[in-house]
C-alpha cells in the first residue's frame, strides 16, 4: 500500500475509488470521501476539493528528487514524500546503512571545532564537531557506531550545505 | 533633520529605518555585502553601494569601507542598527573623525558601556542595584572560585565585552567552575576578541525586564514604558511584549525610576535600553544599557505612537528631544514574535536559502517587519532573524489572540521557520496566565517539537493533486503554456439571462 | 458570544469578520458563487459552501438560499458584512423568522431606513437639520420642478431607495430636470428596483462627513468620532480620513451630538454610521445613516483601538454594549485609501482577472485589510474595492507620510488599479493643507492622467533585460530546470580564509 | 532604432556597447551606462545592475504576444512594448485603420443600454452603448467615423473581455 510521508508523519493511502467528481480515498482506517471542484492547467497543479463542510486547496509541485513533491494546503507549505512501494512501521527518519556512513554538512557554516580525530571510536549520537552559523554553535553528531575513518574539514573552514565532513567506518 | 544618511546595516532593520527616512524625505545609501545584493534594503534605498563578501568582518564589520562609503556618498550622517558596529566604540570614533554624525550615542558613551564593570559602576555609584559579584575582572580560575564562595554557588560566568550567551557557564559547584572557565575564556576571546571573564551570581527564574528610553542632551530623557523579554531560548530572546505581566503600578514605577537614574548616572544620549533582572522575591537588578535600537522596539512604537527610529535622528541631528513625558501614553498591550529561520523540529538548525514565498499577515493592529519577498535570499553568514511580526490590542488577550490569527496567516516557503515555536507559547497555560520567567523556554522546549496537524481530508486531497500531477506530466506542448494565463477560462460561466447586476452600494 | 455564525459576504470584509471571529474562538460558515470559489474566505473560514453563479442575484443577494445554508450549518447568527444584503429589510426578516440572529439592526429599524423620507422625518423631528427638500416624493417632472422653484436651482435629483450616485442628477435649469428625470427615474427602477425620486438642495462644494456610532439598546450609544469621506469619484469614496481636517473641537461636539440624537430618534441599535453634509458656511445636513459596518470603518478602529466587529458580534448576542464613551480615545490621525481594480489611465474602466502578485505594505502605523493573493481572482461580476491599506500616526502629517511610504511598497500585478490616483492625492497642496470638497476629486481627476515616471537608467536596464531574455530563448532543456532551485549557485562565493564571523549580537 | 513603448510612453533605445560587465545604452538624447551585477537564469529572466549609485532589479517574463513583455523594475510591474523595427512619433496610442472597424468589449459585463442601431450614422468618440461591470457604468465609444453595419449584442446580454459589440463602416 503506498505511504505518504507528510513532514516526518507517515500515512497509508489507497487507491482512488469512485467517479468524478465524487472520489473517495482510503487513508490509514478511514475512507475519505472528496468531491472535486475545480483543477488548474500546467504547472503547479492546483485542485480545489470539497471534504465535507471545507473546501480545501491543494497545490503539488514535483521536486528534483523523484520522491519529493512541494505541497501546498490553504497556502501552507509542506514537504511530502511518496513512497510507493514499501511500507514500515518506521518513524519516518532515514534508516542508518550497515556500510560505512558519510556524514555532510547540514548547513553552510563554519567549522568552529572537531571533537574527534581519525582512528578514534565514536558512539552513534556522538557530537563530531560543532558548525558555526548564523550566530549560533551547532553539534554535528555521529550517524553510527564506529571509527572515524577519514575527516574532510579542519576547524576554521568554510563549509556549505551537503559538503562532506567526515566518513564513519 | 539631515538631508542624506548612511544606514550600516541590512535586511529588515534596515528597511525599517529606510521607512522612517522616506517619511522624513531624509534620502538613504544601503550598503551590502556580496550575497545581500538582491536584499529589499539595496533597492529599496535611494543609493545603494557593495561593501565585501558575505562574512561580516569582510562587510558590514568593515569600518574602514563602511566610512569610506559615507564619505564619498556625501552623507552627514551613519545610523548603526543593530548588531554590527551598532555598539562599537571604535565605528563612533572613526564616523566622528571623519566629521559624520554617528546616530547613537558618543565614541565615548560607548567605550564605557561595552565594558560591563564600569557600566555597572556607574549604576551602583548612583543607588541602582546589580546583581552580587558583577563588578570584577576574574583571571583565573581560582579567582573566580574565590569569588564565587563570596557571593554563593550556583554562579555565572560571564564574558566582559560579550552578550547573547556566548561566553557564558553556569556552575552549580566548584567543580563545574573549573571545567567551565578555559571553555568560556577562549569563547569570549573568539567571539568577542576579549577573553576577560567574570562571575555573577546566578539567580533561579529571574525575569528579564528593560525600559525604553530616549534620552536628549543635559539629562532631559523620557521613557517609552518597560518590555518584557523573559522568552528566551539560549539567551536570545524569542517573544516580548508590553507591560511586563509581573509588574503592578508600583513595582513599574519603581522600575522606571531606576532605569532614568541609570540613564543620568552614565551621561547616555540617544534612544537606549536600560536592562534589568527581577528575582523571584521582585528586587531589581541592573544589567546592562543597550545603546542602540533594539530588534523588540515594535511594541514600545505600537503603545505610545512615538516613531523611535524619527526620534534617534531628531536628537542625532538637532541635539533636542522634541517630547515629554507627558506627552507619551502607553495604551494597550503589544507583543512582537521573532521569526526565525531555523528548523524548531531539528535541534533549531539554521535554514538558510532561498525563501521562494511569503505571505505578510494583515487586519486590525498587526505590523509586520521584514525584508522578505517571494524569491529572498536568505544567507548563512548573518543572524537568523528573517521578520518581526508584532501586535496591539487594548489589553493582553486581545494582542495574543490577534498574535494567533497573524501567525495562522503567515507563510514562509523554502526556509524552516520559527513560527510553531510561538505557537505553542501562544497555547501555554503559564504564559497565557503571564507567569514565565527567563529559564521557561529552555524546560518548555526541551524534548518538545512541532506538530503537524495534517487532517485525513488533507492527506486525501494532497494524494489526489500529487496524483494528477503525476498524470499530467508535462508535455512540451503544455509547458508552453503562458503560466500568467493557466487559469483563464478555467471558470464555470453560466450563461444566465437578465440579471439585476450590481446591487451592493457601498 | 456566538458560537458559529455565517457570513453572508465575501472577498476583503468577510476575511475581515472571519480574523475576529478566529480570534474570539468564534467559527465561521462561509459562503461564495461559483468564481469566488478561490476566495480567500472560502479557506479562511471554518466551512464553506457555494450559493450560486457569479451574479449576485444567483449568489450573494439570494436571500432563500444564504438562509437556507445557515439553518443547515446550525449557525446562531449572520453577518451581512457591506453591500450586497447588508441593509436589506427582507434579509434581516428572513434571518429573524428563521430564529438566527441577524448582525445589525433589526428588520423594523433597516425598513424605516431605506426609505429615506421616513429617515429624514425621524431627524428632523428630532431637531436635527435635513437638506432642504429632502422630505417628500415627486410623481411627476411637474412636481419636481414645483419642488426645485421652493428650495431654488441648482437642485439633485435622487433615488428614494438608492445609493452610490445611481439613479441621481443634477440640475441647474428646468430644462435640465426635465430632462433627467425619465431617467433617473429608470435608473432608480433598475438599480433598486424602486423608481421613486426626490428633489433636494444641490450644496456647492459641501463636505461630506460622518460619526461611527455603537449603539447598544435602550438608547445607549457611544460614538468613535468622525471620518471625513468628502474625496469622493462620481459620489464613491476614494479617501477616508479622521478626524476631519475642517473641524474644529467646536463644530466636533456640534457633529457628534446632533449624530447621537438621530440614533436616539430612531431607536437605532448596533453598529451604524450617521452621514451629513456640511455647507461652505459650516452647516451640517443629515443626510442618512448607514446601517452596517463600512469599508472606512478601519480609520476608527486605528484610532479608538476598538475592533467594531467585535462590538457589532458582542451586541447581537448579548444584547449590550460593554463600553462607555469615557473608555474611548481618539488618539492621532487615521486614513483609508481604497484600492481599486479600475485603470485610471483609461477612464477608470474596470479591470477584473488574476491578480498574479501582491506585495502588501509593512513598517509602523500600517494596516492592511485584503483577501488578495498571488494568483487571486478578481471577478468581474461584484464591486472594484480589492484592498484597504490605512495608516495611523500621531499627527495627519505623520499618517501622510506612512500612506506615501505604504502605497509606494504595494505591488499588484495583473490588474490595473487606483494606487496612482490615491499617489496624486497625496501630493496634492490642496489636499495637504485638509482643504477639499465632495466636488474636489471629479475637478482634481478631470483631465488628469497617471505619469509613470521610468527614469533613462531603468529603461536601458529593461531593454538590457529584456535582450538576454530573447537571447537565452527557453529550449526543452532549460524549461526542465526546477523553478525553486533556479538561483541557486548564481551568488558569486568567496573563498576566504579564517574569518571572525557572526559578532552582531542583538 | 528600436523603441520600447513602456506604459503608453516611448523610449528610443540603441544597440549595447562596451563590455561586460560595462555597457552603454542610448536611451533617447541620452547615453547610459550599466553594469551587470548578477542575472539569473531560468524563467523570468532577472537582471540586477548598477546605475550610478542606484542599483535597479529588472525582470522580465514574454507575453503570449511576441512583443508584449511583463516587466518588474523594482518589484513594481509594468507593461513594455517592444518595436525592433518601426519608430513613428506617434502617441504610442493604436492607430485608427481607414476599414471596417470591429468594436470589441474591453471587460467583462452587462450591455446595459444600446445608444445606436444598424444603418446609423455615429461619430468617432460617440456613446454606441453602455457596458455596466464591477457596479459601474462604462461608455463604449466608436473608434471612428461612419455607419454602424453590424450589431452583435442587444441589451441584458453578458460578454466577455475581447467579445466583438459592434462593426463600424
Amino acid at each position: 500500500m503506498p505511504v505518504l510521508i507528510v513532514e516526518g508523519k507517515r500515512y497509508r493511502v489507497g487507491d482512488l475509488a469512485g467517479e468524478e467528481p465524487f472520489l473517495n480515498i482510503p487513508v490509514d482506517e478511514q475512507n475519505v470521501g472528496l468531491e472535486v471542484l475545480r483543477q488548474s492547467s500546467g504547472q503547479p497543479t492546483t485542485v480545489f476539493v470539497r471534504a465535507g463542510s471545507r473546501v480545501i486547496s491543494v497545490s503539488v509541485q514535483r521536486h528534483d528528487d523523484q520522491h519529493v513533491y512541494l505541497v501546498e494546503v490553504n497556502g501552507k507549505p509542506l514537504t511530502v514524500t511518496f513512497d510507493e512501494d514499501s511500507w514500515s512501521a518506521g518513524s519516518g527518519e532515514t534508516t542508518v546503512t550497515d556500510g560505512p556512513a558519510l556524514v555532510n554538512s547540514p548547513m553552510a557554516g563554519k567549522i568552529a571545532a572537531i571533537k574527534t580525530a581519525v582512528d578514534l571510536k565514536v558512539e552513534e549520537g556522538q557530537s563530531l564537531m560543532i558548525l558555526e552559523a548564523m550566530k549560533m554553535q551547532n553539534e554535528i553528531a555521529s550517524t553510527k557506531t564506529g571509527v572515524v575513518k577519514e575527516l574532510y574539514v579542519k576547524q576554521g573552514d568554510l563549509v556549505k550545505a551537503g559538503d562532506r565532513l567526515c566518513l564513519i567506518g | 533633520m539631515f538631508r542624506k544618511i548612511l544606514i550600516a546595516n541590512r535586511g529588515e532593520i534596515a528597511l525599517r529605518i529606510i521607512r522612517t527616512c522616506k517619511r522624513l524625505k531624509v534620502r538613504t545609501v544601503a550598503v551590502y555585502s556580496e550575497p545581500d545584493l538582491e536584499s529589499r534594503h539595496v533597492t529599496g534605498a535611494d543609493e545603494a553601494y557593495r561593501i565585501g563578501y558575505g562574512p561580516p568582518s569582510d562587510s558590514y564589520l568593515n569600518i574602514a569601507t563602511i566610512v569610506k562609503t559615507a564619505k564619498k556618498s556625501s552623507v552627514e550622517a551613519v545610523h548603526p542598527g543593530y548588531g554590527f558596529l551598532a555598539e562599537n566604540a571604535d565605528f563612533a570614533r572613526a564616523c566622528e573623525d571623519a566629521g559624520l554624525v554617528f546616530i547613537g550615542p558618543s565614541s565615548k558613551v560607548l567605550g564605557n558601556a561595552a565594558n560591563k564593570f564600569e557600566s555597572k559602576r556607574f549604576a551602583k555609584a548612583a543607588g541602582v542595584p546589580v546583581v552580587p559579584g558583577a563588578n570584577t575582572e576574574v583571571q583565573s580560575a581560582r579567582e573566580a572560585e574565590a569569588e564565587a564562595r563570596k557571593i554563593g554557588f550556583p554562579v555565572l560566568l560571564k564574558a566582559a565585552f560579550g552578550g547573547g550567551g556566548r561566553g557564558m557557564r553556569i556552575a552549580k559547584t566548584v567543580k563545574e567552575l573549573e571545567q567551565g572557565f578555559e571553555t568560556a575564556r577562549s569563547e569570549a576571546n573568539t567571539g568577542f576578541g576579549h577573553p576577560e571573564l567574570y562571575v555573577e551570581k546566578y539567580l533561579q527564574e529571574p525575569r528579564h525586564i528593560e525600559v525604553q528610553i530616549l534620552a536628549g542632551p543635559r539629562g532631559r530623557a523620557v521613557h517609552l514604558g518597560e518590555r518584557e523579554c523573559s522568552l528566551q531560548r539560549r539567551y536570545q530572546k524569542i517573544l516580548e511584549e508590553t507591560p511586563s505581566p509581573a509588574l503592578d503600578p508600583k513595582k513599574r514605577r519603581q522600575l522606571i525610576s531606576l532605569a532614568l537614574r541609570v540613564i543620568k548616572a552614565t551621561h547616555y544620549e540617544n534612544a537606549g535600553t536600560v536592562e534589568f533582572v527581577m528575582s523571584k522575591a521582585g528586587e531589581f537588578y541592573y544589567l546592562e544599557t543597550n545603546k542602540r535600537i533594539q530588534v523588540e522596539h515594535l511594541v514600545s512604537e505600537m503603545v505610545t505612537g512615538v516613531d523611535i527610529v524619527e526620534k534617534q535622528l531628531m536628537m542625532a541631528s538637532e541635539h533636542r528631544l522634541d517630547l515629554s513625558q507627558d506627552e507619551i501614553e502607553c495604551i494597550g498591550a503589544a507583543m512582537n514574535c521573532r521569526i526565525n529561520a531555523e528548523d524548531p523540529a531539528h535541534g533549531f538548525i539554521p535554514s538558510s536559502g532561498r525563501v521562494e514565498k511569503f505571505v505578510s499577515p494583515g487586519g486590525p493592529g498587526v505590523r509586520v517587519d521584514t525584508a522578505l519577498y517571494d524569491g529572498a535570499l536568505v544567507p548563512e553568514y548573518y543572524d537568523s532573524l528573517i521578520a518581526k511580526i508584532a501586535v496591539q490590542g487594548l489589553d493582553r488577550t486581545e494582542a495574543i489572540g490577534r498574535m494567533r490569527v497573524a501567525l495562522s496567516e503567515t507563510t514562509v516557503e523554502g526556509v524552516k521557520t520559527t513560527i510553531p515555536v510561538h505557537q505553542a507559547i501562544l497555547e501555554d497555560r503559564k504564559f497565557l496566565q503571564g507567569n514565565y520567567h527567563a529559564q521557561f523556554m529552555d524546560k518548555m522546549l526541551s524534548g518538545w517539537k512541532p506538530q503537524q496537524k495534517t487532517t485525513p481530508e488533507e492527506i486525501a486531497a494532497i494524494f489526489l493533486t500529487m496524483k494528477r500531477t503525476t498524470d499530467s506530466a508535462p508535455t512540451l506542448n503544455a509547458q508552453k503554456t503562458e503560466p500568467r494565463s493557466r487559469w483563464r477560462s478555467s471558470i464555470e460561466e453560466p450563461q444566465l439571462g437578465k440579471q439585476a447586476l450590481f446591487l451592493e452600494g457601498l
